[in-house]
């Protein structure tokens, strides 16, 4: 069987690569792809836990294993309606400044 | 299977001839049979030319990814009761969960799958206009890929109404849950206990996104002739156009499977004792055939008569009609089913 | 065995993906590389006994999300990123952070894993999705509603957005 | 039985006036201003009348009546109230503060009629009158203290009335500062108490002075005497005492009902009345009260010979003011603290009187203030001259008008005080020959002789210019303030409106019946000012060894009136009667029968005389001693050296540098998102680091 830690190693490295992107990609939206992949590093942390406490259950009734398998589809969610309004804004991003580079779209600044 | 295609292109091109008073194939073969043959044939001895300035590797990838990804839909699909074969009991079906017993048993999120899966398909489309660096095709793509995320919704939603009835996701216990007559007030009313019949908004609902999901008249939009040349499939040739046009059709009868499964009692029907036992074994195969059938030669039967809509009018469709009488349907079946309960 | 063999597969590819998506200079291609991540991930779901969360995982993220951004992609056309020195601190700040946050959290998996069992497709139903609704709509209504609130403002808003203004 | 008297209406009232006044008021016609004055005011003595009458001994309600409304401070264990106490003393504080600051702002109505800044005039007194109430009606020090810093804020805004006039400004400055030195004082008083009764509470079981009580007397110069002196001090700061007394002839810079509201009726008595409200602490300590006595005397003695020479009317009601104040504290001294408080009250009406009197007459000739140009006004204004008479009888001493019955109290009781004994008592006798010399030298030669306006002899301009500055000074103030007055008919010598004289005469009965309520037992009378603060003052514990009991002898106990106890008195009184008229034979002799006799004495004893003009030169001494040394100091270490040397340079130095920082930091502000996720990505790395190695140490 899986030791859990490979799981939660799996969603770290994940999550710094998304990190990485997040900081080293310049297109906004492979920013935004960044994003999705700490999500979903997450999520895999997540469902790991969730089988997890399954199998190991706590005395006290204090964690119910599925909620991480709820919590990852409200992940889910979020993401989804972040997806939607940031490409909205993406679009209008590029609508007015004609490019998706961010180190083009500097105006956040005094 | 692909066989199954083939001759689906081969009937269709006689019905839509019948159609419009015409023959049809005729040449080759009686009643040109060997038609799809020789088209295959020609398909594969064609060049397979790659244009240039394209994106290569997506523009090998997408087709591939269309055809992939609807066989891998259809594979799920069970058209039979589970059979014994020389002691070994295996279910009708491509593929499933193998277990001990080394059969086939049924995978019991196998709608979830079929819609994951034909939502990974629009990437074949997109990617294909994407790749084929053309404004025909990128227009097409664009289409069709909006065309189906729109409608998935409104798919999705009309079978949430089955799903409510039937209580589960696996396919097979769908079509178990069909089995019988419907018993209204104590007595048998000799109607088959199909959901088509508490499902019939759901039905069209789905028959009209499954149509627009799969890019068919009425919903052709992506590679309407008269606008954009040939959609997103424009500067394919020979195979790789192949594998698109099989797509399609596999996915004609994925939509044709789903439908008889989930409205119409999927392999159930009436039971014909006088037949022998090697007869009365396959009797359920010969039904499920009987109504794909059917829903095919709806299909082509529609092409041939619809005109084509216009590119906004379907989405207003979409989204205008389709996704609010989806969610009405369920809320309308869930109030029953909770009330029932 | 088998499950550490497919686990290891499936994760080798989850992180040549993501590695991909960092690498390649298209979006296109960094968009189809996270579907691939996504895709290994919702096997690796399948792996750990979560069959509905592996099918909404493809149908939500594969199938709408990334749709979605490819759509965008296309639709804005996007060429492949040019290399702009926009800023230095993200490297000379933001590297050292993502290496210490890597390094620290490895270093305690590693160190600790030996406590940590072992997961497998324990229980058979354990995944099942009527768990999964009872738990959604039965202890979690209220935070369902919430985000079913959260992603109709989220539509709203988009369609504020993608407005042209005129 | 307790009700409910919201006391906290009385002080209140005159608040609101002030707001509405000080905010709105520049856009009010006058009238209105003095409506809405006048209203608050009046409404405020109402409240207060009517609460005294509910709580009158008699009435039931047990005394002090205490109203605490909330907690105000909380530090660990102390805590100071926001609370009201009325008793027997803060009764007649409140009712002398409200009664006579109406009366005052009557005639200010009048007074002021040709003044700028109107509504800001009767805003500042508004204001006044709140913290003078919120002083004597305070149920803690902490709380009296606010009131105490209060007036000091009112009287510094009122005596710079005339901002525009650096005198003017100078002169509140120099009362601000001189009272802040007396603050000072009662601040460390007040910690001391916190630092050894842990409360600032009057009253109470745990209230200082119940825990007080239980203290045995202090016959050294432990730290309840230390404690009394630093009360003394403040005391002598705010009611013009021998040393702190030198701004009180300054303050009369400002308009005259300032002068005598706030200069001569209230605030000054503040002291006064601290000390009486603390008589318990200072009962304890007779090395303190030794000390007050001999300041009130000294006090005394000194500003009635400085009174003697000075010519400007009002610095001479400035200096009896003062003497006046110092017999106050005389009787604090010798513990008959009723005795001060009587005379206290009956002070008020008479100088009140006076003050409001001398304005009328400066009203009168138009602003002139030098006494040497007046004369003959006697026919001119008759209300005033009759109203004016009455004080001077009054505040001589002669009986029965006011002024003798509670000068004679004090003085009997110095008499047999061991603080005072014949000598003290000698010199306040020989004060009150003083009083009602130049009391009467004020009469003669404001009301008598022929009128010398504008006739200006260089002799005497010659004195008055050597004479310090504010001399000259508080002759132009009026002249200055009454620019106006001449050039619309007030030139001539003319009477003052009704609306300035009704409160004379209404004060005139006040100083003419005032002593009544305080006829001491000798004469038939007996003494209700006495049994009426008596609960109050014998609330102090009664250790207070012989003080105590000779306090008794001539207060409470003056019950069993044994005959050579009373001749005794009939003596004391005597003694007083016939020195105030000697003082007024001499001033008749010098300033009516032969007016050039005064300056045959000047030129005999020149020096003596140009001493006491210059005030014993206390202002140049204090100059000199205190205020160069100062100047030099503040100018050569504090300005140049911390100030500009350290301070400055750190607050510039603080000022580049974070410029610097922020030059740098804007480094950071670049705008692009990625930078600003690369420091969230260390941020967050930081946080988990320091998590995980929680974890770890745990």
């Amino acid at each position: 069987m899986v030791p859990l830690s490979w799981y939660l190693i799996l969603s770290g490295i994940l999550f710094s690569l998304g990190v990485l992107g997040f900081l080293l990609k310049r297109n906004i939206i492979t920013i935004f792809m960044s994003i999705e992949l700490m999500l979903n590093a997450v999520n895999l942390s997540f469902v790991a836990f969730a089988n997890y406490w399954n199998t190991h259950p706590v005395a006290d009734k204090s964690i119910v294993p599925l909620s991480g398998q709820v919590f990852v589809f409200f992940v889910m969610v979020v993401a989804a309606a972040e997806a939607a309004v940031g490409l909205a804004i993406i679009i209008s991003v590029f609508r007015t400044r004609e490019t998706l580079n961010v180190d083009r779209v500097n105006l956040l600044k005094l | 299977m692909l066989t199954g295609v083939a001759y689906t292109t081969w009937l269709e091109r006689k019905v839509i001839g019948r159609i419009q008073n015409r023959w049809g194939p005729t040449r080759v073969g009686p009643f040109g049979l060997l038609q799809p043959l020789a088209d295959g044939v020609k398909f594969i001895l064609k060049e397979d030319l790659l244009p240039d300035y394209v994106h290569k590797g997506l523009f090998i990838l997408a087709p591939m990814l269309a055809l992939v990804m609807s066989l891998i839909s259809i594979a799920v699909i069970p058209f039979g009761e589970t059979i014994t074969i020389a002691g070994h009991t295996t279910a009708l079906q491509i593929s499933g969960i193998t277990h001990a017993g080394g059969g086939i048993s049924d995978i019991n999120i196998g709608l979830l799958i079929i819609l994951g899966v034909t939502s990974i398909g629009v990437y074949g489309v997109a990617l294909a206009g994407w790749s084929s660096n053309s404004k025909y095709s990128l227009l097409g793509s664009l289409r069709a890929s909006a065309q189906m995320i729109s409608y998935e919704l409104a798919l999705g939603l009309s079978l949430v109404g089955i799903l409510l009835l039937s209580g589960t996701l696996s396919l097979r216990e769908i079509v178990f849950s069909q089995s019988g007559n419907w018993v209204l007030g104590g007595h048998d009313t000799h109607v088959p206990h199909w959901f088509i019949f508490p499902q019939i908004v759901g039905f069209f609902i789905y028959l009209l996104a499954a149509y627009a999901e799969t890019n068919r008249i009425p919903f052709d939009m992506p590679e309407a002739e008269t606008e954009l040349v040939a959609g997103y499939h424009t500067e394919y040739s020979s195979m790789k156009f192949a594998m698109f046009f099989m797509a399609e059709y596999v996915n004609m009868f994925t939509v044709a499977c789903l439908a008889t499964l989930l409205f119409f009692g999927g392999w159930h029907g009436p039971h014909l004792g006088f037949l022998p036992p090697i007869g009365q074994a396959l009797l359920p195969v010969v039904y499920f055939a009987a109504k794909v059938f059917f829903f095919i030669f709806l299909y082509i039967w529609i092409r041939g008569t619809l005109p084509r809509f216009r590119y906004d009018q379907l989405m207003a469709f979409g989204w205008k009609f389709l996704l609010p009488l989806a969610i009405a349907n369920i809320i309308v079946t869930s109030l029953i089913v909770a009330w029932g309960a | 065995m088998v499950h550490q063999v497919l686990f290891i597969v499936f994760g080798l590819i989850c992180v040549a993906g993501a590695i991909n998506l960092l690498v390649q200079r298209h979006p296109i291609s960094s968009a189809l590389s996270l579907v691939v991540v996504m895709a290994s991930l919702a096997l690796i779901y399948l792996l750990l006994g979560a069959e509905f969360v592996a099918a909404i995982q493809v149908i939500v993220y594969a199938g709408a999300i990334m749709v979605l951004f490819v759509f965008v992609i296309m639709l804005l056309n996007a060429g492949a990123e040019e290399r702009t020195r926009g800023s230095r601190m993200a490297l000379i700040v933001g590297v050292p952070g993502v290496i210490i946050l890597a390094g620290t959290v490895g270093w305690m998996l590693v160190s600790g894993s030996g406590r940590l069992g072992t997961v497998s497709i324990s229980s058979s139903n354990f995944g099942e999705t009527h768990n999964i609704a009872h738990l959604l709509f039965r202890d979690f209504l209220l935070p369902f509603e919430i985000t079913s609130v959260l992603i109709l403002i989220a539509i709203m808003g988009a369609v504020v957005l993608g407005k042209r203004e005129n | 039985m307790t009700k409910n008297l919201n006391l906290w209406v009385i002080p209140l009232l005159p608040l609101i006036g002030a707001a509405i006044n000080g905010l709105l008021g520049r856009r009010f016609k006058n009238a209105m201003v003095s409506a809405v004055a006048l209203l608050f005011t009046a409404a405020s003595f109402g409240w207060a009348a009517w609460a005294v009458w509910s709580v009158w001994p008699g009435s039931g309600v047990a005394l002090p009546h205490i109203e605490v409304l909330t907690t105000w401070i909380t530090a660990g264990t102390f805590s100071a109230p926001f609370g009201f106490q009325l008793d027997q003393l803060s009764m007649i504080m409140v009712l002398v503060v409200t009664g006579v600051g109406f009366l005052i702002h009557i005639y200010s109505v009048g007074y002021m009629a040709h003044e700028g800044g109107y509504y800001r005039f009767f805003a500042f007194l508004n204001l006044f009158m709140f913290f003078m109430l919120t002083l004597v009606l305070a149920n803690n020090y902490l709380l009296m203290f606010v009131g105490w810093e209060g007036v000091g804020l009112a009287s510094y805004l009122l005596i710079g009335f005339f901002f525009l006039k650096d005198s003017a400004a100078d002169a509140g400055k120099k009362a601000f500062i001189v009272n802040r030195i007396g603050d000072f004082a009662f601040l460390i008083g007040m910690f001391l108490l916190i630092q050894h009764f842990g409360t600032l509470t009057f009253a109470g079981d745990t209230g200082v002075f119940a825990q007080v009580a239980k203290l045995p007397q202090d016959t050294g110069w432990g730290w309840i005497t230390i404690t009394a002196l630093c009360l003394m001090f403040g005391a002598t700061g705010k009611s013009a005492q021998v040393p702190l007394y030198v701004w009180l002839p300054d303050a009369m810079e400002g308009p005259t009902p300032v002068s005598a509201l706030i200069h001569a009726a209230t605030m000054v008595t503040a002291g006064i009345y601290m000390i009486a409200r603390s008589h318990a602490i200072f009962n304890l300590a007779p090395h303190a009260l030794q000390i007050v006595a001999i300041i009130g005397c000294i006090t005394a003695i000194f500003a009635a010979t400085m009174g003697l020479a000075q010519t400007d009317i009002k610095r001479v009601l400035a200096y009896s003011t003062v003497s006046q104040l110092g017999y106050m504290f005389l009787a604090c001294g010798v513990a008959a603290y009723s005795a001060g408080i009587f005379h206290l009250m009956t002070h008020a009406f008479f100088k009140a009187l006076l003050f409001l009197g001398a304005g009328s007459v400066i009203h009168a000739v138009g602003g002139e203030q030098d006494m040497r140009r007046m004369g003959g006004l006697r026919k001119l204004i008759p209300v005033t001259f009759w109203v004016v008479t009455i004080a001077t009888i009054a505040i001589a001493g002669i009986p029965p008008f006011a002024g003798f019955f509670s000068k004679d109290e004090i003085l009997g009781a110095v008499f047999h005080s061991p603080y005072g004994g014949p000598v003290i008592w000698g010199i306040g006798v020989l004060t009150a020959g003083l009083t009602s010399f130049y009391m009467f030298r004020l009469w003669f030669m404001t009301f008598f002789g022929e009128l010398k306006l504008g006739s200006v002899d260089l002799g005497e301009e010659a004195h008055t210019a050597h004479a310090p500055a504010q001399a000259a000074h508080g002759a132009a103030s009026h002249s200055h303030g009454h620019a106006d007055d001449k050039s619309h008919g007030h030139g001539g010598v003319h009477e003052s409106p009704w609306v300035m004289l009704g409160p004379l005469v209404i004060l005139a009965v006040l100083s003419f019946v005032g002593g009544w309520v305080g006829v001491p037992q000798f004469m038939g009378g007996h003494n209700e000012v006495e049994h009426f603060l008596a609960p109050v003052m014998q609330s102090a514990p009664a250790v207070a060894g012989e003080a105590v009991s000779d306090k008794d002898a001539t207060t409470s106990h003056a019950g069993e009136a044994t005959p050579e106890n009373t001749r005794e008195e009939w003596l004391l009184a005597g003694t007083s009667i016939a020195a105030a008229l000697i003082g007024l034979l001499f001033a008749y002799l010098f300033y009516y029968k032969s007016p050039e006799l005064p300056d045959r004495i000047t030129s005999k004893m020149h020096g003596i005389y140009m001493m006491v003009l210059h005030k014993y030169y206390v202002d140049e001494g204090y100059g000199a001693i205190f205020v160069k040394p100062l100047l030099a100091l503040s100018t050569v270490v504090l300005w140049r050296g911390v100030d500009q040397g350290v301070i400055d340079r750190l607050v510039n130095g603080a000022g580049t540098a974070s410029q610097g920082v922020g030059n740098e930091l804007r480094q950071m502000q670049s705008g692009n998102i990625r930078s600003y996720a690369a420091w969230v990505a260390l941020g967050g790395a930081a946080i988990v680091a320091y998590m995980i190695w929680l974890g770890v140490t745990r």
